[in-house]
């Protein structure tokens, strides 16, 4: 089977997990107990019913749950209107993010947002596969000397530190350096975006937490990969075959340690993705995770569904990229 | 040592190893997995190394190549003298040179010691590029010749294959195709034939037997098997537990073997003529090498055990006569003396009954 | 052993009011002591094939999308995604749901074991002798055919009854350590087989374990290790008084000792043949070492591919063979006598895999007389005495039938 | 059997030393073998010592505060409540021959009880971690905060591996439509950032009122969504097990099934799961912190996580009172992670012989 066979597969595959996943979270909110106007409502005083009915109501109409027939149609029927809505592109509107009264559309707050959710990212990804891959090679091949004893003492350190914790004692590090705590604030990035310095200055501190957070879990990884690969028998043949170590490590041995570094990071991508929720939330930063974070604080069901609904998707799409990946590094997979 | 194998004039004398001594250095404890290691290689000549499952013998060849996996392993002591220089002298670039090049080896397995991601082809000119000055595409001309050499069918199109569409068989001639790829002088076999069938194993070792005579080329064939053994050699270094304690000709070892382990290995394989009730048993177990007995390391489970000798020196290797020395006290002067002192009247060098049957 | 002989027989007359028995095994020839008949035993393993499942998906996958843009109803889209994620076929990243094809591991092997004979099965690697070993004793299920163990057909008793009858048929396995529980001292091994068949409990168990210990050559203070302080031969001595405790008729050999160092394998085969003639066993020997095989067994079933080629008593395999794979077979091996270098015959090519293999021969890629009707049928049975049979087109004498040799 | 005995006395013909550690040997399970190996592991022995100290802090903490509530509820301890210097609100003190009578030194004040006019001290020797921003001793709410923190993570886990080994076992073992529909469900529950989905579910049920309070909700749906990767590894572990030879040969017996699973394949797959439990009692410490820490724990618990949410704004003026908690969080999850490892080495099955 070819190639493109299997990504058109596999690719189809992704809409019935997709269903059920939506599926899940639509009825989880459903059944679950309490309810979400009264929790904007939040505390008001009123002397009878009637002011309080008034005010439930104004809510609700601003949340748009009159609109949607929210409390007449079943729910499975709204969940068929939801799929309806996703396929065009509509999230519905939040009901936290509001602009004159009205819910901003959710698809225009991720649309707007994702990109700082995507630098942050992919710059994090980039610097802490590059240093762990170098940490790992550095320990692998001097098993049991100071430097490698010394950085896998670090790596473990750093992998019990809680990431949210590396990152509020990062700002610590950097107020008392600089007098910078790096925290965002709503007015430090008015367009245009990449031309803004405030940009690249409150990217730095986020990225360098998101690094080391991915850094102490991939150095680990690449360092058992590569010691169990240099044990293997063709480590052997290449030696006795004249070969130098660095041909040896980079050549025989990193090609085949890749394949199971790449499976282990696809399938540990929403753990990262975690990660960088709680980093964009300690700085502020205001990436989707942070609109997820202050949306689930609030009750903001829409926002919820939508994050719900995204980030599922982004990882059985970067899943599906492993699996390519893997026909590139590995000759005996054929599809 | 040297002085005992004078027997052939020593300019055909290829490789020579003197008292090489590797251990392991683990978790469990220090591996003693050679302790003294003497021997000579002569040119275009097969010599086999037998023992069973931790004598010593794989390490003794990555040993000769410099290259035991350190840590754990290290090579402690001992001389390999290659053309009259000391490999374990030469510089690690120096090394490198011989290796693959001079010296070539093929190992047991051969699903696993082919790297699984890169084309056959590539492996093999990887060698012929890194000692030879050549292009990428003469390389892999030379590759696909040498392919077709060791018997791989349709040689030009099988290169650009990956191992894991290769059968067993085939993976071995690819190995075996990838150590002639520079026409070595000594090619060392570890156990090349073990993990095949009868059949495929017949293939491999007439390949390496027509070889051999084609390259003009040493071989050291290294096996558990005295029937392979007996196929392809001409000499034999009979290992136990780090040491060789018998070497000579082929055609004396197993005619009249004189250490008592080569005497019970011998008794114990099914021997073409032999009855059931022929199969001899050597008694005991191999030793733990963390732990090995003392001196001479078989005592514990030898038939002529000399109380307060065997256990407490070691024995030199003794030439029985030219090309044939084994490490024993049933021939050294010690234990002539200890005999002599006890009126005990050992039978030395007799034929088991098994092999003279 | 009354009480089990009974037992058998009260199976074989069950056996024989629903017609199930082979008759001819118990009338005529329980004479001559056929302890196991072996019939036309067949095993298949289905392994997966890539299988295409785009077109269904896009299918299921277009219905649901169609119900969803009319709305029509919401419990129809979701019980149908439900289904549809449940029963679609899984596709994990690299094994796609299987189509099934067929890996003939034994296809169709028939061998008389007589009482108290070692009768040996040699092949080389992926010609099925251990999925032969393990249907024999139904440890899998097979395929076709049927294996008689006095003359009762083992394949049709109820798991209850087959219980029953384990106790007379046992296996020792290739590989000491992996059939030895880790966890498990060598008395809990031991003593496994009387607990579960209730034979015996307490001291008496534990002086049969004491018992067998010794007879298997191992020393009392042993009982209480673990597998793993044993060496290689002591572990697989545990194997075989493991096979031992319930004092079975018949075991089947797998290999017993590939696995073990030149100076171990000796005393484990002389035990093998102490426990013989002391407890008149009788073994299927199975193993690859040929030069073993011949000193050791009656009579030899060569086998490639999941066929016989060629059986008969262990001299005339080896003096005289006929069939060109057991020439091949025996000349390759190497002789460990270096003035009797033979001349090889050296077969070309691997051996094929047995995944549906080509109609007629088996053998027909690698054999040197290979002709035309070799692609087409299978090979004919020629007997050469009453026990020496080949299968092969191209080979020279022999008879149709086997009887024109019985008096 | 001459033969086999002279194997068998050749084996113990060994020196004297040899001799002697197989008696030592004599016996030596599994088990005692991979002790012997953790206790040459020094960092895992360090993980020991952490996991076991916290252990031991949780416990007595735990039973302090009952015998307190019980105490009280008997009404022995009088005093005015309200009284911050009454006998029912000083907590363990700590009196040595020479200090003045009266102000004995105080080792734990009660975990609730604060002194206003005490806050924000920074560490001294009558507070060793300061006391935090409404006057707790940090000391104290630190050594009362154990018993959330590390039962959480305990509960959580086990919850996840009990349920995670059942039905990874039966998957496992019998394979077929179970296996498909649980590999199924997995993928639909691991498609999700766990952390995103906790939040979620935390988020739509914390209105839900049961015994144990809101941590009780959080640790219910996180065993409910936690178990698929101990399921996945405990499935794949009986697939490989129920093909080895020893399950072959119980069967040549006839065992039944049950026995095989019980006896023979359980015990054996034991080791992984310990790994499992060790480093995902790590991980689950790790994620009630970050949920406490977002925000999404129980205020009104005395836990490290949620005295780290209260006071991780003052980081950067009274550094001490978020730091103490983050650091008890830190040396947990150090200790679960170190012996994790060094069990993972120890339980390594490439190192048996």
């Amino acid at each position: 089977m070819s190639l493109k066979g299997f990504i058109i597969r596999r690719t189809i595959y992704i809409v019935p997990v997709m269903l059920g996943i939506t599926l899940m979270n639509f009825t989880l909110i459903n059944v679950s107990p309490g309810d979400p106007v009264i929790v904007r409502l939040g505390l008001i005083h009123c002397d009878h019913d009637d002011c309080y009915n008034a005010a439930y109501n104004g809510e609700a109409i601003e949340m748009g749950l009159l609109d949607r027939d929210y409390y007449t149609i079943p729910w499975f029927k709204r969940y068929v209107s939801f799929v309806n809505d996703l396929l065009h592109f509509d999230l519905g509107k939040s009901w936290y993010y509001t602009q004159a009264g009205e819910g901003i559309p959710i698809a225009k707050i991720i649309s707007d947002r994702a990109i700082y959710t995507v630098v942050l990212n992919v710059l994090a990804f980039f610097f802490s596969l590059l240093l762990a891959t170098a940490i790992g090679v550095v320990s692998a091949t001097r098993q049991n000397s100071f430097w490698d004893r010394s950085l896998t003492i670090a790596m473990l350190l750093g992998y019990s530190m809680p990431l949210f914790w590396l990152a509020k004692l990062l700002m610590l590090l950097s107020f008392q350096l600089f007098n910078f705590t790096g925290v965002a604030n709503k007015d430090a990035f008015k367009t245009p975006l990449f031309l803004n310095p405030n940009f690249y200055k409150y990217l730095i501190l986020p990225t360098l937490a998101l690094t080391l957070g991915g850094l102490v879990f991939m150095a680990r990884l690449v360092r058992s990969q590569l010691l169990e690969i240099l044990r293997q028998d063709y480590i052997t043949t290449a030696k006795a075959k004249g070969l130098d170590n660095r041909a040896v490590i980079y050549k025989h041995a990193f090609r085949n340690g890749l394949l199971p570094i790449v499976t282990i990071i696809g399938n540990s991508l929403p753990g990262l993705l975690a990660g960088s929720v709680m980093i964009e939330s300690v700085f502020g930063w205001p990436g989707l995770g942070t609109v997820f974070l202050e949306g689930a604080l609030f009750r903001d069901y829409p926002m919820m569904m939508a994050t719900n609904t995204i980030f599922p998707l982004l990882f059985l799409v970067a899943r599906l990229l492993t699996d390519i990946t893997y026909v590139f590094i590995d000759p005996r997979i054929r599809y | 040592m040297k002085s005992d194998f004078m027997s052939r004039p020593s300019e055909e004398v290829l490789l020579e190893i003197n008292r090489l001594k590797t251990y392991f250095f683990t978790e469990e404890g220090v591996v003693k997995a050679i302790e003294s290691v003497d021997l000579e290689v002569y040119k275009s000549e097969t010599l086999g190394l037998v023992g069973e499952s931790g004598s010593g013998k794989s390490v003794t060849a990555l040993s000769i190549l410099g290259i035991v996996p350190d840590p754990p392993g290290k090579i402690l002591d001992g001389e390999v003298i290659f053309h009259g220089q000391d490999l374990r002298k030469l510089s690690d670039s120096d090394m490198r040179k011989i290796r693959g090049n001079q010296i070539a080896m093929i190992f047991q397995d051969p699903m696993t010691s082919l790297n699984p991601v890169f084309t056959v082809g590539d492996q093999i000119s990887e060698a012929i590029i890194l000692h030879q000055k050549v292009t990428k595409k003469e390389a892999k001309e030379k590759s696909i010749k040498i392919m077709s050499l060791v018997g791989i069918p349709s040689a030009d199109e099988r290169v650009d294959n990956y191992p894991f569409e290769f059968s067993g068989g085939m993976r071995q001639r690819v190995m075996i195709a990838m150590a002639l790829s520079c026409n070595p002088e000594l090619l060392i076999a570890d156990e090349p034939s073990t993990s095949l069938d009868v059949t495929i194993q017949a293939q491999i070792l007439e390949l390496l037997k027509a070889t051999s005579e084609e390259f003009d080329m040493s071989i050291i064939l290294i096996t558990h098997d005295m029937g392979v053994i007996a196929e392809m050699c001409d000499r034999v270094a009979v290992m136990y537990a780090g040491f060789i304690c018998e070497i000579g000709d082929i055609m004396i070892i197993f005619k009249s073997p004189y250490h008592p382990y080569t005497r019970g290995l011998l008794g114990a394989i099914p021997r073409p003529d032999a009855a059931r009730d022929d199969l001899q048993i050597i008694r005991g177990a191999i030793p733990n090498l963390i732990n090995p007995p003392s001196a001479c390391r078989f005592h514990p489970r030898c038939d002529y055990y000399m109380l307060g000798l065997c256990e407490n020196i070691l024995p030199e290797l003794v030439e029985i006569e030219p090309g044939h020395s084994v490490r024993c006290h049933l021939y050294t002067d010690e234990g002539k003396a200890w005999m002599a002192e006890r009126g005990d009247k050992r039978v030395i060098g007799t034929i088991p009954k098994s092999i003279a049957g | 052993m009354s009480s089990t002989d009974s037992f058998i027989d009260k199976l074989h007359d069950k056996q024989q009011k629903k017609g199930l028995l082979a008759d001819r095994i118990r009338t005529k020839e329980m004479g001559e002591d056929v302890i196991l008949e072996i019939q036309n035993l067949k095993k298949f393993f289905d392994i997966p094939v890539p299988f295409e499942t785009t077109w269904f998906m896009i299918a299921f996958v277009a219905a649901i999308v169609v119900f969803a843009f009319e709305q029509i109803v919401g419990l129809i889209l979701i019980g149908s995604i439900i289904v549809l994620y449940f029963a679609l076929p899984y596709v994990p990243p690299f094994n796609k749901r299987p189509r099934v094809a067929h890996l003939k591991a034994v296809d169709g092997i028939t061998i008389q074991i007589k009482k108290g004979k070692i009768v040996g099965l040699v092949g080389e690697s992926g010609c099925g002798k251990s999925t032969a070993a393990k249907t024999i004793i139904r440890l899998h299920e097979p395929t076709e055919g049927s294996v008689y163990f006095k003359g009762i057909d083992i394949n049709r008793l109820t798991s209850d009854e087959m219980k029953e009858i384990r106790r007379h048929l046992q296996i020792v396995f290739q590989d000491p350590y992996a059939s030895l529980n880790p966890r498990a001292t060598a008395h809990d091994i031991i003593i496994e087989p009387f607990d579960i068949h209730g034979v015996a409990s307490g001291d008496e168990a534990s002086y049969r374990v004491l018992t067998l210990l010794k007879d298997v050559g191992l020393a009392p203070h042993h009982a209480y290790r673990y597998p793993h302080e044993f060496s290689g031969g002591q572990r697989q001595r545990l194997g075989i008084a493991r096979a031992l405790a319930l004092e079975p008729d018949f075991i089947v050999m797998d290999e017993p000792v590939s696995n073990l160092d030149v100076s171990v394998r000796a005393a484990i085969i002389q035990l093998i043949l102490y426990l013989q003639k002391k407890m008149g066993l009788t073994y299927l020997f199975i193993a690859h070492d040929l030069s073993l095989v011949k000193i050791l067994c009656d009579e030899v079933n060569v086998m490639y591919l999941g066929k016989i080629m060629e059986a008969g008593t262990s001299d005339e395999i080896f003096e005289s063979m006929m069939h060109p794979y057991t020439k091949a077979l025996i000349s390759a091996v190497p002789i460990a006598d270096p003035t009797k270098r033979s001349k090889k015959i050296f077969l070309t090519g691997d051996i094929p895999t047995p995944i549906n293999p080509p109609p007629g021969c088996k053998f027909q890629t690698r054999c040197p007389l290979v002709s035309d009707i070799c692609r087409v049928d299978d090979p004919p049975a020629k007997w050469y005495t009453a026990s020496h049979v080949a299968y092969c087109h191209n080979i020279e004498g022999g008879e149709e039938n086997p009887d024109s040799y019985t008096q | 059997m001459a033969t086999a005995e002279q194997e068998q006395t050749g084996e113990f013909l060994l020196d004297e030393k040899t001799l002697r550690e197989i008696e030592t040997m004599k016996g030596a399970g599994q088990w005692s073998i991979v002790w012997r190996r953790i206790k040459k592991d020094k960092m895992g022995m360090l993980g020991l010592y952490i996991v076991l100290f916290l252990i031991l802090m949780a416990f007595s903490s735990w039973i302090l505060l009952g015998f307190d509530n019980w105490l009280t509820s008997q009404g022995y301890l009088l005093g005015d409540p309200l009284n911050p210097r009454s006998f029912n609100n000083l907590y363990i003190e700590l009196w040595l021959p020479g200090m003045p009578a009266d102000s004995p030194l105080v080792l734990f004040q009660h975990p609730r009880h604060h002194f206003p006019e005490l806050a924000k001290l920074p560490p001294s020797f009558k507070h060793p971690f300061g006391t935090d921003g409404i006057g707790h001793d940090m000391v104290s709410r630190i050594f009362f905060g154990a018993t959330v923190s590390l039962a959480l993570g305990f509960i959580g886990q086990m919850t996840t591996v009990i349920i995670g080994t059942f039905l990874g076992s039966i998957a496992g073992f019998y394979g077929g439509a179970i296996d498909d529909i649980l590999q199924r469900v997995i993928e639909l529950l691991y498609s999700m950032p766990g952390f995103i989905l906790m939040i979620f579910i935390i988020v739509l049920f914390e209105d839900v009122n049961i015994p144990g309070g809101r941590y009780a909700v959080v640790v219910i749906f996180f065993s409910l969504i936690g178990w698929g990767g101990t399921a996945l590894i405990v499935r794949s572990n009986f697939f490989s097990l129920k093909q080895q030879d020893f399950v072959e040969a119980e069967r040549a017996l006839g065992a039944s099934d049950m026995r095989i699973i019980f006896k023979h394949i359980l015990p054996n797959s034991l080791a992984p799961l310990i790994i499992i439990v060790t480093l995902g009692i790590a991980n689950t410490i790790f994620l009630f912190a970050a949920l406490a820490f977002f925000g999404f724990g129980d205020p009104n618990a005395v836990s490290w996580g949620d005295d780290l949410n209260k006071w991780q704004n003052e980081l950067l003026y009274f550094p001490w009172m978020p730091m103490f908690p983050a650091l008890f969080i830190f040396f947990t999850v150090l200790g679960f992670n170190l012996l994790g490892d060094a069990l993972r080495d120890a339980l390594d099955p490439r190192l048996k012989d």
